[in-house]
């Protein structure tokens, strides 16, 4: 199918690490190998979007729910179906994440990673409170306020405050939906100013009990603090579940347990994936080759292997999710909260380019809030309104 | 001893302390697991293993970048030597408005912001069909190490002593045996410190290399920014031996080249 | 042939001109000593000898040819520079070598050349040394070295001794004479320091603001200074002057007087004696002039007085065994056949 | 007088040429494309002239970055120099060479790691919670600092950070330069009953005045390409507190919108402030 | 009072001891000269003085108050230094004032202190220059001025006069000396130009390798060196030195032979003998000495021959008239009471 080797420009992660090990694998099955080229998260979004403008030198992009819209509306990737393979059985991933592919109607990546929320707990510390798991939202802040001990180095929660789209505004948009908040329901509400509002300040009033570090923080300065053992309770991506109970990663293996988030809060859907590029496919056989690749990458036997080589957070089949070897690996409490939550899971970004601008000017406003720089969240609100509807 | 020179002491004392510390951290933390490295009380005693470093060094990709960062690099800090000494010489030996002008137009090359440059140069490496190479990254780099290089060797020939030179002209040297007999033997170690410093500052450069190269011609800065996450993880540990894997040349460069290095920037001449 | 011949040359920078119409033929074999003080453009015609600064204007001849164009090295000159200018990267040897290297000489012919040049100069154990770890006479004979290999026809020295402390200074001197007497090359050297001038010199080019002032070997211009300024630059201590008018066979100032040497017209005249032709004389003696004692030197040998008579101040030599007090009062006599006279206004030397 | 008349020109030309040509041709691509709209997700562009300049000047965040920029120059710069001034002369009053040795050696360390590693090993060793420097805090006080979670500290320990590289280098190069000085007027001095600081503050600083402002002029240079610093630290945070111009630019450009057009405007207006700032002090200091 | 007393005074670079035991009783209004050749320790000694040098063992007084510990600012010395050591930023005027002014004097005073010294060394115009805008003379005058506004009780002068040239170090040493008159502080002055310290000094101490080889007026020293090292030292030209043997009332050295002034046992001695205590004589004048002539330098009044005569050189000064020729022989006597006798071995004189 392929003649030349694909070149993919990816974000790290140990399951892209783990593929690698399989080209041989690959270039049997296509005739071709391949070749990752990975950067982090924001420079691989910069330089994805300059090659993708420019060169196109790679032949398959990763990307993510945030730059999809504008990948997909550029014409810089091309959709899926007539370059997967049906054997491959796209429909069997995760409901949420298939849902984050798409756009536009059409199905543009394979996820490799995503999914909704999981609300995470410490068992030790609800049990000496006695207090109860969360099931619904009230709950859940009740439990918060109540764990939350700073003295004995106790936080309730962990949330998000570094400024970005997928960063402190990813953790607030659960909020927001709660509230009822969508976006741009016309051309004359972008947003629904008393959501937001409403969303922002409890938001605000929950940071109060977050741990330290996640003012600025974000994923990983929240689960750090919870893995270190400083956080009672929080809800959070799901990749949290299976680094909390890897003891290479965590100091609380054995005190956690998993459920699925508070009802009725949402859980906050997201999918990172591979995509055919356009720009470097301009013939049908080479998109086939690319989207071989795609599907190949994506495929229940490498998820098979991400679960034997202990890699929970890359799991996107239901089907995984389902077998024996992910419950003996992580426990029934796992996957019965993995398979819970999907239900919970819903896209609550705006799916348009410009969502990232639009996101990331609210990160920052979110962050000045959160850290003091400015109080007024009517005002913040606002302008988010206006730069809204100046887009 | 006066408290005054004791109290200076301590300050030095501190500030050595300032530099060591954190880089024997670094290079403690990069022999820790996450779970080691993310505790409260940091940990002076633990088991070590090699887990992050073997990672870093079992990259595919590093062993590459590696092999690119050093061609590269020395590539542009040698064009940049051969290109920018010489002119250093002229502006130093010569002193009019046009030489001055010059040393100028050297150093304003430092203000220009890279990401001005990212995007036209990119644009040109594509329409020559030379982007992804290690020539489009060492002609673009070419102004750092060309301009850093003219800046600080100008002082370096300046304190040659201008009797030299003429004894050397009375000896039948031409003004090009002049200066690779006499002038460049006598400032060398000065230049050589000018040279390597521009070595430096295109080893850690990061924003043009990101935009003007995928994968063929990656250096070591970009592969570092692929270290510096992990699924939706910081590993501080890889990213800790990263950190010393990316600082080991510009140390070792530091050893070899520290005594120039020192005189560098002082105002003796060699012959006081 | 190894003649030196500047003819009218002149040296400006930009508008300044600093030396104008310098003309001057030196023999073959022949040791100059350009004297004169800071500023009067020694350096700047050595310079322009050895091709380091250009010709504005004129002719420079060596050899009989005319070399106004030629580089320094076609120029068969070596130059011995005031801080040595030695090569601070190279050892002694390399130093001494370099040129003739350059000149693709073999590595034998080198050797053989270099051997004698070192023993001359004792240099053997320095030889591997870098210059830094010599000291300044050391270096200063490296540098004359580094002339002397090359055996050339011109040997130009600018100020090489000006470095040295006084003792030093004295023992280079003798050497470089004997080394002159040795190789017995044309030579150039220029210093302001008389006493060097006076020793070395075959012929002293007496220089002022670009202009030769008087030319002659070293009696000559001691024993008859040409002009106000040779007379007063020659000599330590230097000369005492008395300005005074001619009239009538006498130069007075209304208050001393003395016999005019020979018959002159009524005009000022500045009367110039050293030191050392004044002698202290007792009282009454005809023409004897009575002077004040004002302060004593000792200097060894002699005693130098500072006297005053009437409105002039004057310097005497006298054996150190004469004890003049502070104060006391002294007559002293002139020896008139060593009176320089000259013209006050022109600075021209008077003679009969 | 005639062989290598050529040298000048051989020698300085071709670096001329090189550097007219490289620094050039961007430099027009970059004003030219700050004419025009582009943005990178739309091939088309068409000329809008001065608008995006215009447009500059009421973005609130473009007027922050110019203020946020123009702190971090005044307070890196003074910061740097004020280490590099002291530590220098601490260790010309107080070390004996071969201390001086050392330190010179430690000091020139930190300048040498690539600014994104310094970045990094800083940003953990000031972690509230696993942090090595805010464990004392930490264990002292159960207060978990967050340093760079508020404007104010957050722009200072980034220029920490920036001291820690360039004021310990300058360190090293004030000492050299005290050494280079001769020591009579110091002694001069202490006859004259100076003593102490004085010494310093009356007779060394003054007669190292001029390479101590081509000292600050470099600094001030290299402080412009704070952007490493900025990205991995604090990305510009809290808020837009950190945003420095360069960085602003390059979220503009290429994070979060992709207006190229627009990033090169502002790349365009800090060349040319820059270049203005800069050659008049030059100007200034080479008379 | 400000005597300047050194007892016992020693100073050790680490191992290296420079100083050992060195006493010296400097009286009030004495201007001391220490004199020596480069290294023997001069500076250290006036450094310590100072305060610029910590002292290692022993006790320095000045006014009788001991200030071992003292910082220099305290002691109520001023110091000239070699290189003028001017504060290059300031203006010569802020150069003169600016101890003054730290120490907290008020506007007007300081105007009226700055005016005489001003006034005393002729630096009115200069005042608002910088150094490197004055010549070295000026400049050293500028270090004077600094030195005389503090009016201390000792002045100090490490070599000032040895960056200038000749001329100017004569005229600076006749004002420092009219200096010393008017104001009568203590005054130390070290240089190694025996010039200077004979002109200069009240009392010379000479020294050698950290210690004193003789101390005395300048004279004394001059007329009877202590030591073989004093009597080279001093005088210009140098003493000449014969290696001889002692024996039945003669000096001899198997080919010239010399009466003994007075009587000696049988002993190596080494006689010296100034240049102008030697002159020449016509053949057969009993006690004659043929010698050969080898090279003459001319000085001026005098013209310094080389002879040698047998194993020995020496040099003979002679009036400019007398002309020898290269290689011609001539006849010389030495004056028999300027013969100074000193044991061969231990350097020291035999007197009679
Ligand atoms: N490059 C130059 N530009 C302008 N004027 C110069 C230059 N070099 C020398 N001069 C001037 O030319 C004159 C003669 O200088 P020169 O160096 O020949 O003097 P000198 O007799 O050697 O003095 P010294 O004894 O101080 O060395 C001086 O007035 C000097 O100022
Ligand atoms: N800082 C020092 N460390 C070690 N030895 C020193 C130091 N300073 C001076 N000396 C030694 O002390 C001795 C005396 O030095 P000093 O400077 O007093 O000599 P000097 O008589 O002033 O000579 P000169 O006439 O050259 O100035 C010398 O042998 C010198 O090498
Ligand atoms: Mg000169
Ligand atoms: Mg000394």
């Amino acid at each position: 199918v392929c003649s030349e080797d694909l070149r993919i420009l990816a974000q790290p992660r140990d399951g892209l690490t783990l593929l690698e090990d399989y080209v041989d694998e690959f270039e049997e099955l296509s005739g071709a190998g391949f070749e990752i080229d990975y950067l982090n998260e924001n420079d691989r979004r910069a330089k994805s979007q300059a090659d993708a403008s420019t060169v196109g030198s790679y032949d398959v992009y990763y990307v993510d729910e945030a730059n999809l819209p504008l990948f997909a509306s550029s014409g810089w990737i091309v959709p899926l179906p007539g370059y997967y393979p049906d054997e491959y059985d796209y429909d069997d991933f995760d409901a949420g994440m298939r849902q984050v592919a798409t756009y536009d109607g059409k199905q543009w990546f394979a996820p490799i990673q995503g999914g909704g929320d999981l609300l995470v707990y410490r068992t030790d510390i609800l049990e000496a409170a006695g207090i109860e798991p969360p099931k619904t939202w009230d709950e859940y802040k009740a439990a918060v306020e109540a764990l939350n001990d700073p003295a004995a180095g106790i936080y309730g929660t962990g949330l998000r405050g570094q400024r970005g789209s997928g960063a402190n505004v990813w953790r607030w948009l659960p909020l927001y939906a709660l509230h009822g908040g969508k976006w741009f329901e016309s051309e004359d509400t972008p947003i629904n100013i008393e959501a937001a509002t409403a969303a922002t300040q409890e938001y605000l009033e929950l940071f109060q009990y977050s741990a330290p570090g996640t003012q600025t923080g974000s994923f990983d300065e929240s689960t750090g603090a919870f893995r270190a053992g400083k956080i009672a309770l929080l809800v959070e991506s799901a990749p949290l579940g299976g680094m909390s109970v890897d003891a290479a990663q965590s100091q609380v293996v054995d005190k956690v347990a998993f459920l699925a988030p508070p009802a009725p809060l949402a859980g906050s859907g997201y999918a990172h994936g591979f995509a055919i590029a356009a720009a470097a496919n301009p013939t049908d056989e080479e998109k086939a080759c690319a989207g071989l690749f795609v599907a190949w990458s994506t495929s229940k036997e490498q998820e098979a292997r991400r679960l034997e080589a202990g890699q929970p957070g890359e799991l996107t089949r239901t089907s995984t999710y389902q077998s024996p070897a992910y419950v003996e690996a992580f426990g029934q409490n796992l996957a019965d909260a993995m398979a819970a939550t999907g239900n919970h899971t819903q896209v609550l970004f705006w799916q348009d380019p410009r969502w990232q601008e639009l996101g990331n000017n609210w990160g920052i406003k979110l962050e000045e809030l959160i850290t003091g720089t400015r109080t007024d969240v009517d005002g913040a609100v606002k302008e988010l309104d206006e730069f809204a509807r100046s887009l | 001893m006066r408290p005054g020179t004791l109290i200076l002491r301590a300050v030095l004392i501190l500030a050595g302390l300032v530099v060591v510390i954190p880089l024997l951290w670094t290079l403690l933390n990069a022999f820790k697991t996450n779970a080691d490295l993310l505790v409260g009380t940091p940990k002076l005693f633990f088991t070590p293993v090699w887990d992050n470093m073997d990672y870093v060094l079992s990259r595919r990709s590093v062993a590459r970048a590696l092999q690119n960062s050093l061609i590269i690099c020395s590539s542009a800090v040698v064009i940049g030597a051969v290109l920018g000494v010489p002119a250093a010489y002229v502006i130093a030996r010569i002193k009019n408005r046009a030489t001055r002008e010059a040393q100028f137009f050297a150093l304003s090359l430092r203000f220009m912001p890279p990401v001005a440059v990212a995007i036209p140069m990119m644009v040109i490496w594509i329409s020559l069909g030379m982007y992804d190479s290690r020539i489009a990254l060492i002609v673009t780099y070419l102004t750092i190490t060309i301009s850093i290089t003219i800046w600080l060797s100008v002082p370096a020939f300046e304190r040659v002593p201008i009797a030299v030179e003429e004894a050397a002209r009375v000896d039948r040297l031409g003004p090009y045996a002049t200066f690779f007999r006499v002038a460049l033997p006598i400032a060398r170690m000065q230049v050589l410190s000018a040279i390597a410093f521009s070595f430096i500052l295109v080893w850690n450069e990061f924003l043009l290399a990101l935009m003007l190269t995928t994968s063929k011609a990656k250096t070591l800065p970009i592969v570092a920014s692929e270290m510096s996450q992990l699924g939706m993880n910081v590993p501080w540990g890889i990213l800790n031996a990263a950190v010393v894997l990316l600082s080991l040349p510009p140390l070792i460069l530091l050893a070899l080249v520290g005594r120039g290095m020192n005189t560098a920037f002082s105002k003796k001449s060699p012959q006081d | 042939m190894a003649t030196v011949e500047c003819r009218s040359v002149r040296k400006s920078y930009g508008e300044h001109e600093v030396i104008s119409d310098f003309s001057l033929s030196i023999e073959d074999h022949e040791f100059v000593v350009f004297l004169g003080p800071s500023g009067c453009g020694k350096s700047t015609i050595l310079r322009m000898v050895a091709g380091l600064e250009d010709i504005t204007g004129g002719d420079l001849m060596i050899g009989g040819r005319r070399v106004n164009d030629l580089d320094p090295g076609d120029r068969g000159i070596a130059m011995v520079f005031q801080n040595y200018a030695l090569y601070p990267h190279m050892s002694v040897r390399e130093n001494i070598t370099f040129a003739l290297e350059r000149a693709g000489e073999t590595k034998d012919m080198i050797a053989r050349r270099l051997a004698p040049v070192v023993e001359t100069l004792g240099l053997q154990v320095y030889l591997n040394r870098k210059p830094t770890e010599l000291s300044g006479g050391q270096q200063q004979r490296v540098a004359i070295a580094r002339a002397m290999i090359k055996t050339p026809e011109v040997f130009l020295f600018d100020e090489p001794l000006s470095n040295l402390d006084a003792k030093l200074r004295g023992h280079l001197r003798v050497e470089i004479a004997r080394l002159h007497k040795e190789l017995r090359s044309t030579s150039i050297y220029v210093t302001h320091d008389q006493l060097e001038a006076m020793t070395l010199a075959d012929r002293i080019v007496l220089m002022n603001a670009g202009r030769i002032e008087q030319m002659g070997t070293p009696e000559e211009i001691y024993s008859r200074p040409a002009t106000l300024f040779a007379a007063g630059f020659i000599g330590t201590p230097g000369m005492n002057f008395f300005n005074l008018v001619a009239s009538g066979g006498k130069l007075t100032d209304g208050e001393i007087s003395i016999d005019a040497p020979f018959p002159l017209s009524e005009r000022p005249v500045t009367v110039g004696i050293r030191p050392g032709a004044i002698s202290l004389v007792r009282d009454g003696m005809p023409g004897a002039i009575p002077a004040i004692a004002d302060r004593d030197e000792f200097h060894g040998e002699t005693r130098l007085l500072s006297l005053t008579a009437g409105r002039q101040s004057f310097m005497v030599a006298v054996p150190a065994s004469v004890r003049v007090a502070e104060g006391e009062q002294v007559f002293v006599s002139l020896a008139p056949d060593q009176l320089h006279l000259f013209d006050t206004e022109s600075g021209a030397r008077i003679d009969a | 007088m005639n062989r290598g008349r050529s040298l000048p020109v051989v020698f300085l030309g071709p670096a001329l040429v090189v550097l007219i040509v490289l620094a050039l041709i961007p430099t027009i691509y970059a004003i030219n494309i700050s004419l025009q709209n582009r943005t990178l997700s739309a091939p088309d562009s068409d000329y809008v002239w001065f608008a995006n300049y215009i447009a500059l000047f009421s973005d609130a965040r473009f007027l922050n970055a110019l203020w946020v920029s123009l702190k971090w120059e005044v307070i890196s710069v003074s910061l740097t120099m004020i280490t590099g001034i002291g530590l220098g002369i601490a260790m010309f009053e107080a070390a004996s060479p071969r201390w001086r040795n050392i330190l010179c050696f430690l000091f020139i360390i930190p300048v040498l790691l690539p600014r994104v590693c310094a970045a990094f090993v800083w940003k953990f060793a000031v972690h509230p919670l696993y942090g090595s420097v805010t464990w004392p805090v930490r264990a002292l006080t159960g207060q978990t600092p967050d340093v760079l979670a508020s404007p104010n500290s957050a722009l200072f320990t980034v220029a920490f950070v920036d001291v820690w590289q360039w004021g310990l280098f300058f360190a090293v190069i004030v000492l050299k330069l005290l050494e280079s000085l001769p020591p009579q007027p110091i002694e001069a001095a202490r006859i004259d009953r100076i003593k102490g600081w004085r010494v310093h503050r009356y007779i060394t600083l003054p007669m190292l005045k001029l390479p101590l402002i081509s000292l600050t002029l470099v600094k001030a240079i290299e402080s412009l390409r704070s952007f490493d610093l900025v990205y991995v630290m604090t990305r510009g945070g809290p808020g837009i507190s950190t945003e420095t111009l360069d960085m602003y630019a390059y979220s503009q450009g290429f994070i979060e919108a992709g207006r190229i057009s627009y990033a090169s405007s502002m790349a365009v207006i800090m060349l040319v402030i820059s270049i203005l700032m800069f050659s008049t002090i030059w100007k200034r200091i080479g008379t």
